[in-house]
């Protein structure tokens, strides 16, 4: 994972948790689209936005090779973050990969809010885990897996949910991650019927809601479905309106 | 220098030559934060059908070498929506409004005129080249004999002037923009999108479910250029040029070549307020290379040889 | 792993797909000194006429988004010296030589065609898709039964496999492409060049001296694959698919779609050692992604919807 | 003008004066031809190369922007420069604008080669003229003009040219600059019968003789014209061989 700062007073007070940038890839003109990409946290008083990416194809490699100083062209926040409040006396937080970009800004604003809250974090093996130390600083339990047992416990995530519902049952889980991951969260809060809200992705062209690339299959009232915009309507949905089958398997 | 950016399209007069494009613009609102709608020449808002749509399932994008492929498939809330929902909102603003009509059947076409015919928009734009449904669309647009049937119905009930709108995926642009005309189209745009495909080398798989979609953005503009250019030679009614505009110049080229008028589409997925960093170039232009008055570009490009 | 990269193309093995394509590669020669010429599957070269062509006139050459203009207008040296000065060059090479031909009337290609009946060259491409020349090229490529006529004609005087070289300027390239196959074509090739324009705003001329000129390069790949993928469908006879080619991954795509070779243009002209620069990636992936045979990738492509 | 240096041993030690090189643009994937750009002169020791260059459009804005120690991706040297030999006594070497730029090396390989050069040197005005004390320390005579007279002689280059063939006759004449400039040129080497030769510009391709779109209109022995490749047989040719109608105006 990459981490990288730059300095937006607007962003940086007016962002909510589970919100994403969209940001320009700089220099090269042949890509046209902006990258979608978590609000990781924000300073306010700074106006300092943290984000957090995996350099999987072009655009992020571009992105990681910025050097300090340099300017660049961002768009937000952006979309509905998770709906959270001073109610939620319980929660329990599942990352998957780079899914757990972010949950950090949801963990401390969670906890500042006076919750209490739990912390699930999966990812492939010890060199994937990141920002350890703040989710410890902010989440009452913290527990790690890795698919190969190299830090924390092995195995899903996943598994460590159900582990944890069966001992208590928070107000509201909030989940992003792959969507294998999202299913099982998706079922389990059903099972559990504990209020759940995950953070989808899909692939983006305005991301202000304009172009309806985004979209995502959501339930309506008599039994069919809608594409609703990720970019507008999300990224956060309540999990049990999202038809996960028919969202893009890809990410 | 005061600049004079008016123009003029089927005795419509639009305060400037830029238009957002259809599909890419939602139905203004959307953009509305971050773009005063009142500066634009119009809006084409999103392309509707008779019943909503759903559209198709995603990834609906995907980005190639300077361009991007959509397959949206229509999705819109349907022409009554439209009217009673979106129209309203829209006619708070000082701007021409383009209403952009598909139809799965001419009949289909013909009833949405219907609908508008009282309804104070400006144009009307027939889509008949969208290459993201099965039905109608693009398959309507590349058959002379169709297009002229299609725009000759829908004058007959259109009370709004009617725009026809191009694909590129046609061995011969006149023969089609000559046959919209001979059925009574008061004006022309084009081009929609280039039918395309993009393919994940290591899924071994489409991007886009739907397999293929149309090709937007700059990649295409000389594609654009080139058919706006041989249309202005063929027709005598007005042309809304677009295809890959991003730039104040890019206008210019396109009013050049013979439009009078331009749609700006993936711009505004590249930044919401595109089409006025494009409208304040196109003003830098005409400072700096002394064009008074922006009519004098349409159709101006000096052409010595060629064998077109 | 040892990797299997051999195709075969009308019953001739190409040590590789990737074949330096027509126009974008001289004779060969030109390149000799930055690339191992033994190490192409095959060079296509230069696009041959009858008698020598002076080709149009400067500027030829316009840059576009990920794109280029071309108005070559096929200058060469014709067919017979090729033959005698630049053929016995060329042959000592060990890789696969493929002869671009294109003539004025259908005569004249098969005019051509016997000329080379007893030259030892190992496939003929017939060019009936330039988009440069006010005579025959793409004129003769957008009708399908003059494609029939003329593919048929030439097989008649043909010792080498004809390989069908088609233009997307077409409204259904499927058409196309079964005319080429049932005239007896033996293999085809796809995409050549999309016809477009260039306009230089400030000089408000053409950049071209041609006025339009032929788009090549990343800018036109999802098109040629999009018509590789819709020709693969229709036809037995294997493909050569090309346009827009810069990457191993690039090969890979043109391969899932159903073509058994491909052709490097536009990426010789932005390195000379692009050719081998793709075969080194081609390998990468394969050793990436447990690919041993070449072949099992050519038309494995794994759609599961889309309604095209 | 922007001046430039890299490092290449093989374009150093191989270089001709009135060869070019062949320049990827860097970072911006939609520009996808190189620009080809003279050699203005070379250190063969150092492996120094040099180019000076104007800013015309994308491709030089890019190239000016960059910063020492990034890495370029150059081809060369390419094309046929200009002939020269210790045989020639006396040469006049005219330039114009920023066919200035290869006749340093020019300039400094007949000075070498113990040749009496008479440098004319044409430019818009005072601010566009550069690298007078070069041209200085290897000419013997030097003479400036300026469309509006701000520095040297107020008038064209093409004038200052006439009258010097009114004094004396050189063996050779090299010119290189905007086509009406290598236009009054031609005429006049003509009208003196000086030989001389004139370095050409066209749009390019491949940049190595293979594609055929940077053709100049070349004289046959038929009184006919071919094109031939700027690149390959050029820049550089005879004067009286070219069509100068034929060629681009552009330039
Ligand atoms: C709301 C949202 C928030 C996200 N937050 C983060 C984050 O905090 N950290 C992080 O590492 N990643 C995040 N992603 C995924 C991130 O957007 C992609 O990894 C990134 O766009 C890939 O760009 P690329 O140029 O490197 O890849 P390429 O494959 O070259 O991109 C090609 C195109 O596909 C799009 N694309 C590719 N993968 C994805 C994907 N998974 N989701 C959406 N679009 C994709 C790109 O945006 C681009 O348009 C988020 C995605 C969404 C939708
Ligand atoms: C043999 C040769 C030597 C040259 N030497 C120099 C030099 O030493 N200093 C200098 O300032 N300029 C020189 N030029 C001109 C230089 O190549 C162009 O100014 C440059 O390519 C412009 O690129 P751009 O991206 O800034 O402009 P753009 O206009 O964005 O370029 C678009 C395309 O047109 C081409 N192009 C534009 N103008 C020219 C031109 N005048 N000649 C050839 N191609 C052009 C570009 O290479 C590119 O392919 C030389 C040209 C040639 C042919
Ligand atoms: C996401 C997207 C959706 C589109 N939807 C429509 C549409 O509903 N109706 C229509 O006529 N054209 C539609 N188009 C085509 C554009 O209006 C325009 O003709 C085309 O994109 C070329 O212009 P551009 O290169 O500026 O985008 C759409 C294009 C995009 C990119
Ligand atoms: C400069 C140039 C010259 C070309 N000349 C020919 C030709 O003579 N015959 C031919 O069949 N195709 C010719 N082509 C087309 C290419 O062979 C190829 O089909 C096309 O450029 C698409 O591939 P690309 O995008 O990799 O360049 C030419 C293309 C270019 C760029
Ligand atoms: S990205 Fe345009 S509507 Fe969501
Ligand atoms: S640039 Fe290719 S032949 Fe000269």
């Amino acid at each position: 994972m990459y981490k990288m700062a730059f300095i937006s007073s607007y962003i940086a007070l007016n962002a909510h948790p589970g919100q994403f940038v969209h940001i320009k890839v700089p220099y090269d003109n042949s890509l046209l689209l902006r990258r979608p990409i978590s609000i990781h946290d924000v300073h306010p008083q700074t106006g300092r936005v943290e984000i957090a990416y995996r350099v999987v194809g072009k655009g992020t490699r571009i992105l990681s090779r910025m050097n300090a100083g340099q300017i660049i062209d961002v768009l937000g926040p952006l979309g509905k973050g998770f709906t959270i409040s001073r109610e939620i006396k319980s929660a329990i937080v599942i990352g998957g990969g780079c899914g757990v970009a972010p949950l950090k800004f949801l963990v401390r604003c969670l906890k500042e809010g006076g919750g209490a809250v739990t912390a699930l974090l999966g990812f492939r093996n010890r060199e994937a885990v990141y920002e350890l130390d703040e989710f410890e600083r902010f989440s009452d339990q913290l527990f790690i897996t890795t698919d190969d047992g190299s830090l924390g416990s092995k195995g899903l995530v996943t598994q460590a949910l159900e582990k944890e519902l069966r001992k208590h049952l928070p107000d509201v889980m909030f989940a992003c991650g792959p969507v294998p991951m999202l299913k099982v969260v998706q079922r389990l809060a059903k099972e559990y019927s504990v209020p759940c809200q995950i953070s989808l992705e899909e692939r983006m062209g305005c991301g202000i809601g304009g172009c309806l690339v985004c979209s995502c299959a959501i339930r309506t009232s008599d039994g069919d479905f809608e594409y609703k915009r990720v970019c507008q309507d999300g990224p956060v949905f309540w999990s049990q309106e999202v038809l996960l089958d028919e969202a893009a398997l890809e990410c | 220098m005061k600049l004079h950016l008016n123009v003029e399209i089927c005795g419509i007069s639009f305060k400037n030559p830029v238009i957002a494009a259809s599909g890419t613009f939602g139905f203004g609102r959307e953009y509305a934060r971050y773009v005063d709608l009142n500066m634009l020449g119009g809006i084409a808002v999103k392309g509707l059908t008779l019943s909503p749509r759903k559209g198709n399932p995603p990834p609906r994008i995907a980005e190639t070498p300077s361009g991007i492929l959509n397959s949206v498939g229509l999705q819109n809330p349907g022409v009554d929506y439209f009217i009673e929902e979106e129209l309203p909102e829209l006619l708070k603003y000082d701007t021409r409004i383009i209403v952009n009509i598909n139809g799965n059947t001419i009949d289909e076409y013909c009833r949405m005129v219907e609908k508008l015919r009282d309804v104070p928009v400006h144009l009307l734009e027939l889509n008949i080249s969208c290459p993201n449904v099965k039905q109608g669309g693009m398959a309507f647009g590349t058959d002379p004999n169709v297009v002229y049937d299609i725009t000759r119905s829908v004058k007959a009930h259109a009370r709004q002037p009617v725009i026809v709108k191009l694909t590129p995926n046609v061995t011969d642009i006149k023969e089609i923009a000559i046959a919209a005309e001979k059925g009574g189209a008061d004006g022309i745009s084009l081009i929609n999108t280039v039918l395309g495909m993009a393919i994940d080398a290591k899924k071994r798989r489409p991007v886009l479910a739907n397999v293929v979609g149309g090709l937007s953005g700059p990649a295409i503009k000389p594609i654009a250029l080139r058919m706006v250019w041989e249309v202005s030679q063929v027709v005598s009614v007005p042309i809304i040029g677009m295809g890959g505009i991003t730039t104040g110049e890019d206008v210019v080229e396109f009013l050049l070549a013979g439009a009078t008028a331009v749609g700006v589409g993936t711009a505004n997925l590249m930044s919401p307020t595109a089409c006025i960093d494009i409208l304040n170039q196109l003003e830098e232009y005409m400072l700096q290379n002394g064009v008074r008055d922006i009519n004098e570009l349409i159709g101006g490009l000096e052409v010595k040889g060629g064998f077109c």
